[in-house]
């Protein structure tokens, strides 16, 4: 969405758009919902190989191919919103970054590049159940016993959970936030398949129960984690508020050529100037929406301070009003809207999920007024 | 409207009817602490004692009384907790169709259909949007042609709530071409059992669930003439009737009568997954903040000050205040606020309405809900046809500029059916 | 507002508005406006034939002229609205009930007929500066020193404080609330006027420095007010939403008149479906108003104990919605309706002014949000 | 749009531009920390040193360069801490009026007009709204009649800013009333001081202030044909292009330029009585509950949205992303969000903010600013006519059912004026 992007990066959005289109049309979409991973992972290595997946990697010690890697990878974000794709990039993108900024050169050797192909999957596992996103109210614990760190407790709302290869897990340590990477099939770890009401997303608890790992699988300091949650948790806003301009975007289109199709009283609905108003209405907030991403995008890269305050105004903004424009749409689209048959609730659930995930609007809004209360 | 003053000159009183009733109901009609008795075994207990269509004449199977009897006979029964027809489809069918039958049919169809439709034999249904039409009712293209000694009907309807349960169908439909769309329309009894040429789909809601909307097909779908309710060319008006009916039944005034589970409700009680009750329980939640607290407390506001206002017009009704137009008050009063009331859940429940444990679809979550919320602010009329009726009929403001009124029907656009 | 009024109703209500029409049109609250008190008291003095300030009394003992006297004081409250009247109403309303519930014989006979007739003028003083309206934090002291009563502290926002005669003054002792009626001219009370932006509503400060009445002009009893200071503002609120509603609907009225009349594009003005649609809203807020607003007048007269929520519920939603009424019609009228000459900024005063008496629509919708998280 | 291209074939380069301006700048224009030059003196100075009017030829008093040399002139002015022109009545002068009349006025018109607009000499507004029109400009009643070598003017205009200071009006009258309205316009210069016939009178705001508005009554002005801008019914192009350059100068990016007094500004930055800083110090006080505090983190929120999405529209406007109607975007954003920013207000300060101590009328309380609120949502274009460019321009959906379109003018149904 950002206006002015250089030639690569309309070349990447353009081949982003093609590969959506002919993989993953709203059909094929469809009939992942039956599926129970969401996804195929013959096509996700597709994908990678397009370079969604090496953003933030995987060069060894290096700063991975893009220079403005969040920049890069709102442009895939915003792509899928589009077309309500498939796909882990989400968590993927967020645990490359995680490895790229905190990891150690033998950490990102062994897991970028296998991320980077798509041979593997990787989540993260941060949430707790009950809604809590807060990591001063998380009780998995990682308690360190010699060279060894012991994890315990219960991640909720896990992307991709039972298709994962490893977790970036975040657990509290007496003093801080600590952050290790832990192998799907290592002991004392059980994956819980869920659900959400997304056609393609699927989530799950994850269970630590004692599980082991050594030292080398901590990423950052034990208990020095908690800058890094903060920068992953704003790569996370940064994406899941470019899908969702993807998807009022898109929605909005969509309805807009459906209601100068379609005629009441001898004229195309979108004629009648209550919805068009409302249109205009819903058009500051889109550009509110992908003005305030593009800010909050360029802040991360630029490891700019602000990048903290812009991703809880963005997710406060663009996760109130973009879901309010597909809303808006489905009333413009009349009947034919709540109906399975009209693609428009595919739109719906996206952008529903992305309202709720990292936060709600009104979570981020209430961290706004802490922080302005000074 | 006709009331049941014809029949009888001297009527009994409100006051007489009152305690005849009490006394039939102490003794013959179960309580609501019994085991319930189903829709249509309770409404021909009424009809067998002269209880059921208690406004309409005598003749075609009601009680010959008066709408003030009614609400006698529905008061007592409250009072004395016994079971009464409290479904959707006795609203829609005693309670909007049976009257537009007594104002629009002739004695024969009154005579054929109404004392089956009282008795609860036959339930009928509007059949009235298209797929094509959305909020444009009066622009229905679905094509009743006379042959000979039948009528030939073509096309489709659609959002008939309950067609796959039901025996009749009023269908609004179009008879002649060459004329301005409001006078070319022709209302149709179709029977919905076992008909040639018709079909009836349910409609899959967003949710993935099948519904209660129903999608009906018609294929040269034969039908007597003596089926037509109304003349040729009047459909417009018999439509126009069924609305009315529609609202009143929806203020709780009209020939259908709701019963207790929906009306006089405590706001603060037990309503389901999303009602206020719901929001009680997230407000107590330990995590709920100010912005979620504010929309929970607009959402009760609405709640409460919402029932105040049917209430308020609803006797506005009674006293003459008010007219039958602003039964579209209440209505997009309460289609807005259960809309944000579903909006604020979201809110208050994050990802615990939208996820769940379990590799199998749900549907008793906040974010399914949501997807099937718009129906409400559609159904019965959408908010934008409410605005445009309390603009234009309550408060007298001009019409929009009409592009279809007076020109023949088949120069109007009319662009894409919502299927294509 | 009431759809079933008695035809004594309908009489009062037909005098009053003659009354208001004849007595204060639109361009006598013009010339008010350069007045030092907003309203002249020969004019209360007819006003009061007209029954207004005998509704809460005075027969001595008795029950008051009318059995339903919230009832029948919003009609005037609303009235007043429909005219942004000048003239003491809801103190004086205010003081008379207190009496009238709380007083003893011998208050009674002292205040009401005088009252009634219009010879003198009461209000209460409540508030506290600094937009304080919760009795809670009330610093203004009441102590008891023998068969005397010692005020101290400052009352705010006191209506018509300039010519007022005598003051209801809601103190606190330590272990609750005193009320006690002061003369105005009592030792020790310093009166200090103050301005609004109303027309001609006046209001002022009023210091107590150790101001000395006898225990007989306790109303109620010492430190037991409370639940009379409670209903005393559930009735100010019920007169204060009347009034609310009178402004916004004969607002609207007048809004749509001159809009009908005024042409764009060849067309009125309110044939713009955008305009109609929101006028369809405003139509559905100003019924909500009315009725929950006829609710809490009733609540008041039945005794019933809902009324405590029903007046937070009626601040929250008439005082929020009946000034955006006003504020969306001044949009409607255009720039005309932001000059001196246009009417609408009377009404748009009167309504800003009433959405912040007595608590705004957000402190009240505060303690409906306390309540109901029980 | 006329560049200075015409003036020189071998133009100075961007970048020499800059070199020989911040020369110029460093040694002979005030800093901003200097005692301030009054507006006329500092384009007085702009004009001696040919930095008055950059983009526009050097035969009209410009500098015969183009808008990125004038935007260069404006970095440098920033980078440097130097005084420039940073008035509203500079905007509408040089930034609206001297472009129109660039590109609509003959050449003896431009020779006459633009060399005293450049120095500074004429201020010039616009006169193109009337009591009766609203947001129907294109209705203008304000009648020019030729009479032998001169024109008469009769009518009112309102709504104009800074008339009572200014020099000149470019006025809209209808010169044809029997064409349809677009076509019978025409656009005149009318000088503003001392002119018999001319009545000007400030208007009085709702506070009770005299303002900025005014409003100009016209009888029989005598006008010499020569200040006649375009011909006679090119009147609604002129206004056009009038507007164009409104939207670019509010964009930041048109022949006018704002300054640093007004772009880029902090939104945490002091704002004066209702700005976002005054609601920080709400949200801090002791008082402000869930609900206010969140109205205030939005009022905060659309604050540093609105910079931004103004911003980056910019930007598009330079890329060629975005076209130049996207200026109403911000403008809508802009309005709607000051306005609910002084409506916060009110529930921040509650009885604070509409009563104060003493006898006498104050107006600097959150209430008396509130009653003059919705002049921003109606200046410049009201909400609803920015929402009708948004969908109708931008989006390009249909048009409203226009009823004055395509016949006479006189024929058209007007209503009546704002003042009767």
């Amino acid at each position: 969405m950002n206006v002015e992007l250089s030639q690569e990066q309309e070349a990447f959005r353009n081949t982003t758009r093609r590969f959506l289109e002919a993989r993953v049309p709203l059909l094929v979409v469809r009939q992942l919902y039956e599926s129970h991973d969401g996804f195929e992972r013959s096509w996700w290595r597709e994908a990678a190989e397009l370079g969604w997946t090496s953003l933030f990697g995987p060069e060894v010690g290096g700063g991975g191919i893009s220079p403005i890697p969040t920049r890069d990878a709102v442009i895939v974000a915003e792509e899928m919103g589009r077309m309500v794709a498939p796909g882990p990039f989400l968590p993927v993108s967020v645990v490359a970054a995680a490895l790229l900024w905190e990891g150690t050169a033998t950490q990102r050797a062994d897991l970028l590049p296998a991320l980077a192909s798509g041979d593997s999957i990787a989540s993260w596992a941060l949430a707790e159940p009950g809604d809590v996103w807060d990591p001063a109210s998380f009780m998995t614990r990682a308690v360190l016993d010699g060279d060894i760190m012991v994890l315990t407790g219960t991640k909720a709302y896990v992307e991709a959970a039972t298709t994962s290869d490893h977790f970036l897990v975040t657990a509290r340590t007496d003093d801080g936030l600590t952050q290790a990477l832990v192998a799907a099939n290592a002991d004392g770890v059980t994956v819980t398949p869920g659900r959400s009401i997304d056609m393609t997303r699927r989530f799950g608890l994850v269970t630590f129960d004692g599980t082991r790992v050594p030292t080398s699988a901590v990423l950052g300091t034990v208990a020095g984690a908690g800058p890094a949650v903060e920068r992953q948790v704003q790569l996370a806003i940064a994406l899941q508020c470019a899908e969702l301009v993807g998807v009022a975007q898109r929605t909005l289109e969509f309805t807009l050529e459906y209601g100068s199709s379609r005629h009441a009283f001898g004229r195309p609905i979108v004629s009648f100037q209550a919805l068009k108003h409302r249109i205009a209405d819903m058009t500051v907030w889109l550009e509110g929406s992908k003005a305030v991403t593009d800010a909050l995008a360029q802040a991360i890269d630029d490891e700019d301070p602000e990048s903290l305050h812009l991703a809880r105004i963005a997710k406060a903004y663009v996760g109130e009003h973009c879901p309010d424009v597909v809303d808006d749409c489905v009333q413009i689209t009349g009947g034919i809207g709540v109906t399975w048959e009209h693609d428009i609730h595919l739109y719906n659930r996206r952008a529903t999920l992305d309202r709720a995930l990292y936060g709600t609007p009104e979570d981020h809004k209430e961290q706004v007024i802490t922080w302005l209360r000074g | 409207m006709v009331a049941g003053l014809s029949d009888e000159m001297t009527m009994e009183s409100v006051e007489a009817f009152r305690t005849r009733t009490r006394a039939w109901m102490a003794s013959a009609l179960p309580s609501v602490e019994d085991p319930p008795l189903d829709s249509h075994a309770l409404q021909r207990l009424l009809f067998d004692n002269r209880f059921a269509g208690i406004a309409f004449p005598r003749e075609y199977g009601g009680a010959g009384l008066t709408l003030e009897h009614q609400k006698a006979f529905f008061d007592c029964a409250a009072d004395l907790l016994r079971q009464v027809p409290a479904g959707y489809d006795h609203l829609v069918s005693v309670g909007m169709l049976g009257p537009t039958i007594l104002e629009h049919g002739s004695h024969e169809a009154k005579l054929r259909f109404l004392p089956a439709l009282l008795r609860g034999d036959d339930v009928w249904i509007q059949l009235l949007s298209e797929p094509r039409g959305g909020s444009d009712m009066a622009g229905a293209t679905t094509r009743l042609t006379r042959d000979g000694h039948v009528y030939v009907l073509n096309g489709a309807k659609m959002w008939s709530t309950g067609a796959h349960v039901a025996d009749y169908g009023l269908c609004l439909c179009r008879s002649d071409w060459d004329v301005p769309k409001h006078r070319g329309l022709s209302t149709v009894a179709v029977p919905l059992r076992g008909t040639p040429g018709l079909t009836i789909e349910r409609i899959r809601a967003a949710s993935g669930e099948a519904g209660d909307f129903c999608q009906e097909f018609f294929d040269d779908v034969v039908l007597p003439t003596e089926n037509l309710i109304g003349e040729e060319g009047t459909g417009w008006a018999v439509a126009q009737t069924l609305l009315l009916h529609e609202r009143n039944a929806a203020g709780s005034i009209g020939y259908g009568h709701l019963g207790p589970r929906l009306s006089g409700e405590d706001p603060t009680a037990s309503d389901g997954l999303l009602g206020p009750s719901a929001l009680l329980a997230a407000l107590r939640h330990r995590r709920t903040n100010g912005a979620v607290a504010t929309k929970l407390a607009n959402a009760y506001i609405e709640s409460v000050v919402g029932a105040l206002t049917s209430a308020r017009i609803m006797a506005g009704l009674r006293v003459g205040t008010h007219r039958g137009g602003w039964g579209s008050v209440s209505k997009l009063q309460a289609s807005v606020a259960k809309h944000e009331c579903i909006r604020t859940s979201l809110a208050a429940l994050g990802a615990e309405g939208v996820i769940w444990d379990g590799a199998d679809v749900r549907l008793d979550n906040a974010g399914t809900v949501w997807l099937g919320s718009r129906g409400g602010t559609l159904a019965g009329g959408s908010n934008e046809m409410q605005r445009n009726i309390v603009s234009e009929r309550l408060l007298g403001l001009p019409r929009e500029p009409s592009l279809d009124r007076d020109v023949p029907f088949n120069q109007v656009l009319r662009g894409l059916p919502a299927f294509e």
